[in-house]
């Protein structure tokens, strides 16, 4: 019985998710889109959840609902005048997004069905938090390193954007 | 690299500044009063005060009544040192009917003032701290200490703060008896609170870090503002009417004037912390030399108290001021030899003071303003009067 | 008496098996968990709200309330029946949605960080593995939420203390986070429970390291629920009330629940993290943590009725200049401590802290106090 | 110096201003509170807040002779005078209406001043708060009367000096009439 409420509640995160995603397009306010999209990633968090990957959920849910997206919403506070926030979209506009997006979307679609998913082994199925720092530390541990210089400059060069602004 | 970026970086962003009114409903406006204040992100690029909320007509009514009727409207423009009010007033009616007060009365009025200098700065500390956003505590600390003032004053002319007890020539009535020396027991306590409330405020990193260097009132700019008091003070001019003029007997007292060197924020609220302490040297001395008898009020103008409307000085003007806790108080009194003066003027040092508030405000944060806002001392009683 | 609360679960679980199925046995011990979480939220809230208002009180030469029942103790029920019964104001001009999601959407996560804390021995509601992370991530969602009731209200003192808060947020989380990792790294895990349980010999706040990392959080924990003397974006003085100024009745007092929730599970989180949890002599466990609690509790009242707020700009100087840093830095200095025996565990994290707090009380030469000379003329 | 030295400073003012309140008095730096309705401050002789009028044997009979004087030196003129007369419209040594609006009344007590026949003082009452502000607060002479006996309550040394200073004037009175008038005359 649990198993089956746990089963009914990945169908409705899921389909929170989609809904949460077409509103975040299609909202004319800009605000409200912004807002949508943290729905989404709360909705995918939940999902995360949901199969058991604890750890990853909440990354989710700090780095993107938590961090990422307020950067976006300070940036749509910054350039939309706060009286004012419908942001007019033109026609040519929408179509390309529109057809961007299909574009998208049949690549994903076919880069899912085209892979072969490995099912999970059985007994202890996924890797617990220390299964995973060991991995970030041993194994893949050069990107690691390449994304924390990567990171560090983009710091460095955020600092130098600041100061010339002081100047 | 350089000579790419010589357009700031902010010219490309469209920034827009917001314009928000301060007041006058507002918790941190000192009474009813509005600021206009445009900001950029949080910097302060324009301020506008706007006053007049508050205002009486008070001159004109001043005009249309008898000298002895105005008495109790002056505690009502500085409504937290109505004993300096009356003192200017009475000094200045004073001067124009020439009339010489009695030697005890001068005492008298010499210990209410300082006590008003004291409960002010007081207020005046406590209300800045609660502008820096300290949960009232410094205030409530100040009120305590202020309250036995206060009880003290219900004691000599029965009201707290509206007294209404200095005359033309003296003072309404004597002190009750026992009264100096619950004054000398208050002033033997008062200096160890004084000590606590430093210990609460002076080194405090947060205060130091908030009011010092902010709000820098240079002397060039006070002087040219016609600033007076502890403004004045602050900004490193040692300029205190009861030096300059000696007025009363303030000549007799062996007291010093306290002077800041950078006229920020911290050196305001300082320099008021000093001159307490000063005016509690002045009643030291007052409370030893107090004649311990005498007349309270001069011959000449005894009786006027009971027929107020007879009382008609020569024709002329007079311009008589005391060094109020917030500047320099003036009022200036014409006379055409009938029962109302014909000019009534007042000097108003919070409302001169105001006047650099903008100067004072501009290139800080908005929180800034609300600190500066708060060292200048006003009261909107005097400002719109 | 130790296992109090947990019989009185058992005991209910156990009524429920009789006329239960299996799954409903668990599905009620879950609902009973949780609803113990959601009566607590508002009850300490409450009484949070009573005991801020006595100590400050006091400090301040003050009784506080004390006309609503013995002590004011029904004082909290009175404020609760005015704010139901208050007029509900929106403002024409707010956006309708997010004015009313806003106050709801606040008080989630402020209840759901209350499932990770360990109340008491097995008083964990949900002893996540990840319970740490969990709180972090959900303390971080905050942000949106405030923004949303700021924006939403379309007032510009709204926007500013939006904005404030979370610029302020986003400095502080990311030094919370850092200076949580070297406890992490002592305990081996992220579970609340096994960190407490990890503490049995010696509290992480009684070496030079956990003593820092437990300022470092509870700083940055009082700057995460806007409290004093970082309440900078509901500074009363400048902004009004900041985000929200608008809310009046019922959605305030959302707003001033979630707050107090906050405080309340910042300071468990700190005692569960540094002091011990509910670790203690004698007494049993729950009251252990309880009492620890809430002197941190007293502590942050103690902070509120003594210090003046904070301006911005010196809140991020302080956050990215002077805490970040030495956050960082106490993550070296604690595995120098686990790789190193004693004395040099103990010795060479503090000389390292030492160095650090000194250059970085160097480079931030320009915060310190300028001492003044008066003087005087005649 | 380290950062947060003048901090922990002021804490300490708070805390033993905490722990202060709990047991230690008043004056050594204890709870300073006065918990107003059950517990009240005695009032300062000198406090004044609202005029009243004084009789001395009867309320019909008033110390106040309709002069007016107070009337005219009132600064925001909030006293209203009407004289009595008698049957005949001769002006009577009394007022028929004495009206003071209190919510005009700046509690100045220049009428006190100058009353020449000490009439009219100044009152300790101070509870007078009322949902209605208009009628409420407009007193008239009823309710502005009170007995010689609550003068000597609320201010005794005052009364005191004008019981004094009023019996001497009457035995001058009496004393000046005397010659004029024998007393077997008068019986």
């Amino acid at each position: 019985m649990l198993e089956l409420i746990a089963v009914k509640g990945i169908y409705i995160l899921m389909v929170f998710a989609a809904a949460a995603a077409f509103a975040s397009s299609l909202l004319p306010n800009l605000f409200h889109g912004a807002l949508a999209l943290a729905a989404v990633l709360l909705a995918v968090a939940g999902l995360y959840l949901s199969l058991g990957a604890e750890f990853l959920a909440m990354v989710q849910i700090l780095v993107y609902v938590g961090a990422v997206m307020t950067l976006v919403i300070y940036a749509v506070m910054l350039t939309g005048r706060l009286e004012e926030t419908v942001t007019p979209s033109g026609r040519i506009q929408r179509a390309a997004a529109g057809v961007s997006c299909a574009i998208f979307f049949v690549l994903v679609c076919g880069v899912l069905l085209s892979t072969n998913w490995p099912a999970a082994p059985g007994g202890n199925p996924l890797p617990s938090v220390k299964d995973l720092g060991i991995d970030l530390m041993k194994r893949h541990v050069f990107p690691f390193e390449v994304l924390g210089i990567l990171l560090f400059a983009v710091l460095i060069g955020a600092l130098a954007a600041a100061r010339r602004e002081k100047s | 690299m350089k000579n790419k970026t010589d357009t700031p970086l902010t010219e490309d962003f469209d920034t827009q500044t917001l314009q928000i009114n301060v007041g006058p409903q507002h918790p941190a406006t000192h009474g009813v009063f509005r600021m206009d204040l445009t900001l950029d992100g949080e910097t302060v690029v324009r301020l506008k005060p706007v006053m007049g909320y508050l205002h009486r007509n008070h001159e004109q009514i001043a005009e249309n009544m008898t000298y002895a009727a105005s008495m109790p409207y002056t505690d009502r423009l500085d409504y937290f040192n109505s004993m300096s009010n009356n003192f200017g007033y009475a000094l200045a009616v004073e001067k124009l009917a020439g009339i010489e007060v009695p030697e005890r009365a001068d005492y008298i009025r010499v210990i209410l003032a300082e006590l008003t200098r004291i409960v002010n700065h007081i207020s005046v500390i406590g209300f800045l701290l609660n502008d820096l956003g300290a949960f009232f505590t410094p205030l409530t600390y100040a009120f305590r200490e202020r309250e036995k003032i206060l009880d003290l004053f219900e004691e000599i002319a029965g009201s707290r703060m509206m007294c209404n007890y200095f005359r033309f020539g003296g003072v309404k009535r004597d002190l009750p008896p026992g009264l100096l020396e619950r004054i000398r027991t208050m002033m033997d306590v008062f200096p160890r609170f004084l000590d606590e409330f430093e210990a609460l405020l002076t080194d405090n990193d947060i205060l130091c870090l908030r009011c010092q260097n902010v709000g820098v009132l240079g002397r060039e700019l006070a002087l040219n503002a016609g600033l007076s008091g502890p403004m004045l003070r602050a900004s490193g001019l040692g300029y205190d009417i009861r030096k300059v003029d000696r007025y009363s007997i303030y000549g007799r007292f062996d007291f010093k004037v306290p002077v800041g060197s950078k006229g920020d924020v911290y050196d305001r609220y300082y320099v008021r912390v000093l001159e307490m302490r000063e005016s509690l040297k002045i009643l030291d001395q007052a409370l030893r030399q107090i004649p311990s008898s005498g007349d309270i009020i001069s011959r000449k103008a005894a009786p006027f108290l009971k027929a107020p409307r007879n009382f008609k000085p020569p024709v002329g003007e007079a311009y008589g001021r005391v060094e109020s806790p917030k500047g320099e108080l003036g009022f200036y009194v014409v006379s055409d030899g009938s029962p109302q003066p014909w000019r009534y003027h007042v000097r108003a040092p919070s409302l001169i003071n105001l006047t650099v508030l903008e100067d004072l405000c501009i290139g800080h944060k908005l929180a800034d303003a609300m600190v500066i806002l708060g060292s200048i001392d006003i009261v909107l009683g005097e400002v719109d009067h | 008496m130790e296992t109090l609360f947990i019989q009185i679960k058992t005991l209910l679980v156990n009524a429920a098996a009789l006329v239960l199925p299996p799954w409903g046995v668990t599905l009620s011990s879950m609902i009973i968990s949780a609803l113990a979480i959601l009566g607590l939220g508002p009850l300490i809230m409450m009484y949070l709200t009573l005991m801020e208002r006595k100590v400050l009180a006091r400090m301040q030469n003050r009784i506080g309330p004390n006309r609503a029942g013995p002590w004011g103790l029904l004082q909290p029920l009175a404020d609760g029946i005015k704010m139901l019964t208050k007029e509900d104001i929106r403002p024409s001009a707010a956006d309708p949605l997010l004015y009313f999601l806003a106050p709801i959407l606040i008080a989630v996560p402020a209840l759901m960080v209350f499932a990770v804390i360990p109340f008491g021995k097995g008083m964990t509601a949900a002893d996540l593995n990840v319970g740490v992370l969990y709180f972090v991530a959900l303390s971080s969602t905050t942000t949106l939420v405030i923004f949303m009731a700021s924006w939403g209200s379309r007032n510009k003192y709204s926007v500013l203390g939006g904005m404030r808060s979370v610029s302020q947020m986003i400095s502080y989380e990311v030094t919370l986070v850092i200076s949580v990792v070297p406890i992490l790294m002592a305990a081996g895990s992220l579970s609340t429970q096994t960190i407490v349980e990890s503490q049995s010999g010696r509290w992480y706040a009684a070496t030079p390291w956990g003593l820092l990392s437990c300022m470092i959080f509870f700083i940055c924990g009082l700057a995460e629920c806007n409290r004093s003397p970082f309440d900078l974006p509901e500074a009363e003085s400048e902004i009004v009330a900041g985000y929200h100024t608008e809310y009046s009745g019922m959605r305030f007092a959302l707003f001033y629940m979630a707050e107090f929730m906050n405080v309340f599970s910042i300071c468990a989180l700190t005692v569960t993290l540094f002091l011990g949890g509910w670790q203690g002599p004698l007494l049993p466990s729950w009251l252990w943590f309880l009492i620890k609690t809430y002197l941190l509790i007293f502590i942050v009242f103690w902070f509120r009725g003594t210090l003046p707020r904070l301006r911005a700009d010196h809140l991020m100087g302080l956050a990215w200049k002077f805490l970040l840093p030495l956050a960082v830095m106490n993550i070296p200095a604690a595995a120098m401590s686990h790789f190193l025996s004693e004395p040099f565990s103990t010795a060479v994290p503090l000389a390292i802290l030492m160095v650090s707090v000194a250059v970085l009380s160097f480079f931030n030469k320009g915060y310190a106090a300028e001492k003044r000379v008066y003087h005087f003329t005649d | 110096m380290i950062f947060g030295a003048g901090i922990l400073k002021g804490m300490l003012v708070t805390l033993r201003s905490f722990v202060n309140s709990y047991f230690k008095k008043p004056d050594q730096g204890g709870l300073f509170t006065v918990e107003y309705p059950e517990k009240r401050l005695v009032a300062k002789e000198r406090f004044r807040n609202f005029p009243f009028l004084v009789y001395d044997e009867k309320p019909e009979d008033p110390r106040c002779v309709a002069c007016d004087i107070c009337a005219k030196e009132c600064p925001p003129k909030c006293i209203t005078i009407v004289r009595d007369a008698d049957a005949e419209g001769r002006p009577l040594k009394k007022p028929a209406l004495f009206d003071i609006d209190l919510s005009v009344c700046m509690n100045c007590g220049i009428c006190e001043e100058a009353c020449p026949f000490d009439a009219i003082f100044m009152d300790h009452e101070f509870e007078i708060a009322g949902t209605e502000r208009h009628q409420s607060l407009l007193y008239h002479k009823e309710d502005l009367l009170k007995s010689n006996g609550y003068f000597r309550q609320i201010r005794p040394s005052d009364a005191a000096l004008i019981d004094a200073r009023r019996k001497e004037a009457e035995d001058k009175k009496k004393a000046a009439l005397k010659p004029a008038a024998p007393p077997e005359k008068k019986e």
